[in-house]
């Protein structure tokens, strides 16, 4: 009984387990290269979202100090996630800038954006070349 | 001797601060020229690394002025050392060849480009050899995964594009699983330093066994599909063999190998024995190990083309680090380890070679390569010692390798292992060895009969004959890399 | 794509542009006061440059982007640098670039200077993923 | 057929990871493993150390600079990598 209270307490942790498991299956299953990108996104913001919601403490402040004079720690949230989000974040939209100019330059080459297809197409273009 | 301490840190900020020089370089050949400049210093200050680490022994070096679990922190031991200057002496050579080949390969506008992620991968896997914080060693797993795709995609022809849209995928999915690994890790330890990892990881372990062995499963998918573990293999063909001659032996021979040595730093330094124990961990990597072993030995012989068979050749050669590293004990690791740099050299060896067949000749399918040896006799000359040290003839140091993991599977009691190494170098001998032969005793088929042989520019052939002796003095004389190399097994 | 006639996009760029630069470059210098830095500043900064892009019609952009190129390969030098200097003359970085009273503008020692190679790095690098990627096949 | 192995995989993967759900800290509760020494320290101590007053930027650029270092050479090998990709003159196809 106590797990299931537990469990509905961390449902924060549930829903990013979810949306990971959503975006995994989209980017292994899909064949359709732009709907890979968004299942990797998914992915992506899933993990983000596991690793701030770690940090967060019930009823304190963000970590941006007001004033000087003695900072008293108990009133902050945890800034470790966030700042390793930030690096997260740029990683994220590092690849998916990187495979969308894949993805436009195979649709320049292949005509369309359908994994399956283009390789359908090599295949046919090695057959008889 | 002091300022050695901050030599890999310095090797990092070169090849780096390197690579974001090249853009601004006016014309190709200097950008290729400093490519070599910069390596070539770099894997000076890694021997200078490694001497310092054979007289004092490990170091830790701190980045940021703050100390160990605030900042990031550097940890250097043997396995480290031995690490970075195998990718700085490989990737020295590898630039060297590559001031003749890469301007053939690759279009004008993109050579500085090429440059600059050849810098930036080499940096990157140095980092994630060196790093002592796992967060830190993501971001360089990041930065290399997508500097090996932007080298192959810089060849910019049909088959390379869609070989790295394919690539990259998997390795977004591998670092997505990573990434989730070092999330749950922090959310019950608390801290990002490997170190302190460890020392909270067993006092907590067993108030969370399931978030433990959740991450340690999602690390070894994660850096098994990177590191091309057997069943996770699939991308690599492609990859290797539709990329420029250069950047597929970057790939096979490093960055395959960067992956497999965070794999084993994370295994051993986050986890440790205690819970390396707790996983069936030995017998999985066995299973995976012998089967990358067999069964890529088996794709290898139905490959037509050189360059697809030499690719999942290196499936097989993975598979016997794999292999070594599930023995858990020390001449295991040190066979692992010495097969890193057995395998460094000798598929770059081929790799390149394989590359010069296919310019000068314009040859790539098994069969036309019947009487090459004569029409390039020093390429071919070169191939066959790679060949035969990847067969594992006992003057070269493939041999050594196998030996050391056989040794290491006797000790271990694991007789099945000592078997599939003996099935697997039969098997290598059944793909490598048609290809020497029909080189040197065949005659070459009256379609296209060759002239005269072909004079190789010096950086061409140098860097080539360089690693062929490498590798046939590391299968003579193998004591001083073996008694450095041991030094790092002390963990088991 | 976009014709001449649009007299109307093209005045609004040129009154709005002004005030999203500005905003950007406020986040960008005050990353170590309030939220924001470089890497959030530099977005800001490129979306002025794209919507200048856009409302000026996407030409050609082959010249545009190596300078751009070279804008992010000077700052990153800079940052690379900097950063060196800091973890190998620890104490000499304290001296040259101060820790400063917490509290006002030129207080963070060498987050600073980082932050602003940060921005200018990163509104190079979006801008030039718009213009390639947004270019038509 | 292979949609029924694909839900079936799928949910057990589920079933695995909310197990461990379960198992790990209170969402929000300030006795969690995180909140420890490292992080009070951060707080307390960047406006001194630091001189940031945004905790965050202090982390990003000071304590783990070498994070963000590693992650502006990102950036820019993702610009280089499109830039090769699709550079104008980038006709040349197969």
């Amino acid at each position: 009984m106590s797990s299931v209270v537990h469990l509905a307490n961390n449902y924060i942790y549930i829903a990013s387990f979810t949306l990971f498991l959503i975006g995994f299956s989209i980017l292994l299953l899909n064949s359709n290269l732009i709907k890979k990108i968004i299942g990797m996104n998914i992915m992506d913001t899933s993990v983000f979202l596991l690793f701030i919601s770690q940090g967060y403490i019930k009823g304190r402040k963000a970590p941006i100090l007001e004033g000087g004079g003695s900072v008293n720690p108990a009133e902050y949230v945890n800034p470790v996630p966030s700042a390793l989000i930030l690096t997260g974040i740029v990683v994220a939209v590092s690849v998916t800038a990187f495979l969308l100019a894949l993805t436009v330059k195979l649709y320049n080459l292949y005509g369309t954006v359908d994994m399956d297809e283009i390789i359908e197409i090599r295949r046919s273009v090695d057959g008889n070349s | 001797m002091e300022t050695v301490r901050n030599f890999p840190v310095l090797i990092i900020y070169i090849f780096f601060i390197g690579s974001f020089i090249q853009p601004l370089v006016r014309n190709v050949r200097i950008s290729l020229l400093l490519t070599v400049a910069i390596s070539a210093v770099s894997s000076a200050a890694s021997a200078a690394v490694v001497y310092y680490v054979r007289t004092n022994g490990d170091f830790l070096f701190d980045v940021a002025p703050w100390s160990a679990p605030w900042g990031i922190e550097l940890s250097i031991g043997t396995l480290e050392a031995f690490v970075i200057a195998v990718i700085c002496s490989v990737g020295t050579l590898i630039s060297i060849y590559g001031i003749g080949m890469v301007e053939k390969e690759i279009p004008a506008r993109n050579i500085k480009i090429y440059n600059a992620l050849f810098l930036a991968l080499l940096g990157s896997m140095t980092g994630i050899a060196a790093t002592g914080d796992i967060f830190n060693m993501y971001v360089f797993i990041e930065i290399t995964s997508i500097t090996a795709c932007g080298i192959i995609s810089v060849k910019d022809d049909k088959k390379s594009i869609e070989a790295t849209v394919k690539y990259l995928v998997y390795s977004s999915l591998a670092s997505g699983c990573i990434l989730l690994a070092i999330a749950l890790l922090y959310g019950i330890t608390g801290n990002l330093n490997i170190r302190y990892i460890h020392h909270h990881l067993t006092e907590v372990m067993y108030l969370y066994p399931r978030n433990v062995l959740l991450a340690s499963c999602l690390i070894i998918v994660g850096f098994g599909l990177k590191a091309a573990m057997f069943p996770l293999h699939f991308w690599l063909p492609d990859a290797h063999s539709s990329a420029p001659t250069t950047s597929s032996a970057v790939l096979s021979a490093l960055v395959l190998k960067a992956y497999s040595v965070g794999l084993i730093k994370i295994l051993t330094g986050v986890f440790g024995i205690v819970v390396m124990s707790l996983l069936p961990l030995k017998t999985i990597l066995m299973y995976l190990g012998s089967g990358a072993v067999l069964i890529g030995s088996l794709l290898a012989m139905t490959q037509s083309r050189i360059k697809r068979m030499l690719a999942y050749s290196s499936v097989v050669q993975m598979g016997y680090i794999f292999l070594a590293l599930s023995l858990f004990n020390r001449t295991g690791f040190t066979g692992a380890l010495f097969q890193i740099l057995n395998h460094a050299l000798t598929k770059t060896l081929l790799f390149l070679s394989a590359g010069n067949i296919k310019y000068y000749t314009g040859k790539e399918s098994i069969e036309q390569l019947k009487g090459i040896g004569y029409r390039m006799p020093v390429t071919m000359a070169v191939f066959s010692v790679g060949a035969l040290s990847m067969v594992g003839l006992p003057m070269t140091s493939g041999f050594n390798s196998k030996w050391y993991i056989g040794y290491g599977a006797i000790e271990a009691g694991k007789i099945g292992v000592l078997i599939v190494i003996v099935i697997s170098s039969l098997l290598n001998a059944a793909y490598y060895l048609p290809v020497v032969v029909s080189a040197f005793f065949r005659r070459p088929s009256p379609g296209d009969e060759i002239q005269q042989p072909v004079n190789l520019p010096w950086f061409t052939s140098v860097p080539m004959i360089v690693m062929a002796v490498l590798i046939i003095v590391l299968g003579l004389y193998p004591d001083p890399v073996i008694n450095f190399i041991s030094g790092a097994a002390k963990i088991f | 794509m976009i014709e001449d006639n649009d007299i109307i996009l093209k005045q609004a760029a040129r009154v709005l542009t002004p005030f999203i630069l500005i905003y950007g470059i406020y986040i960008t210098f005050h990353g170590h006061l309030t939220p924001g830095g470089g890497f959030s500043g530099g977005t800001v900064i490129a979306s002025s440059l794209i919507l200048n892009r856009i409302s000026s019609g996407n030409h050609g952009s082959g010249p545009e982007i190596d300078r751009m190129m070279g804008i992010a390969s000077i700052a990153l030098v800079c940052y690379g640098l900097i950063k060196a200097m800091g973890t190998f003359f620890p104490d000499f970085t304290h001296r040259v670039l101060p820790r400063g009273i917490p509290g006002d503008l030129l207080s963070g020692g060498a987050i600073l200077p980082l932050n602003i190679a940060v921005g200018f790095v990163v509104a190079c690098v979006m801008y030039i993923f718009f213009c390639l990627i947004g270019e038509e096949a | 057929m292979k949609r029924i192995t694909v839900g079936l995989l799928l949910g057990a993967m589920l079933v695995v990871l909310l197990s461990t759900v379960s198992e790990m800290p209170q969402f929000g509760s300030p006795s969690n493993p995180t909140h420890n020494y490292i992080s009070s320290r951060y707080v307390g101590k960047s406006a001194l150390e630091t001189g940031a007053v945004n905790v965050v930027t202090g982390i990003i650029l000071d304590y783990r600079a070498f994070d963000t270092f590693g992650e502006a050479t990102v950036i820019f090998v993702a610009a280089l990598a499109v830039i090769s990709v699709l550079a104008r003159g980038g006709r040349s196809g197969d």
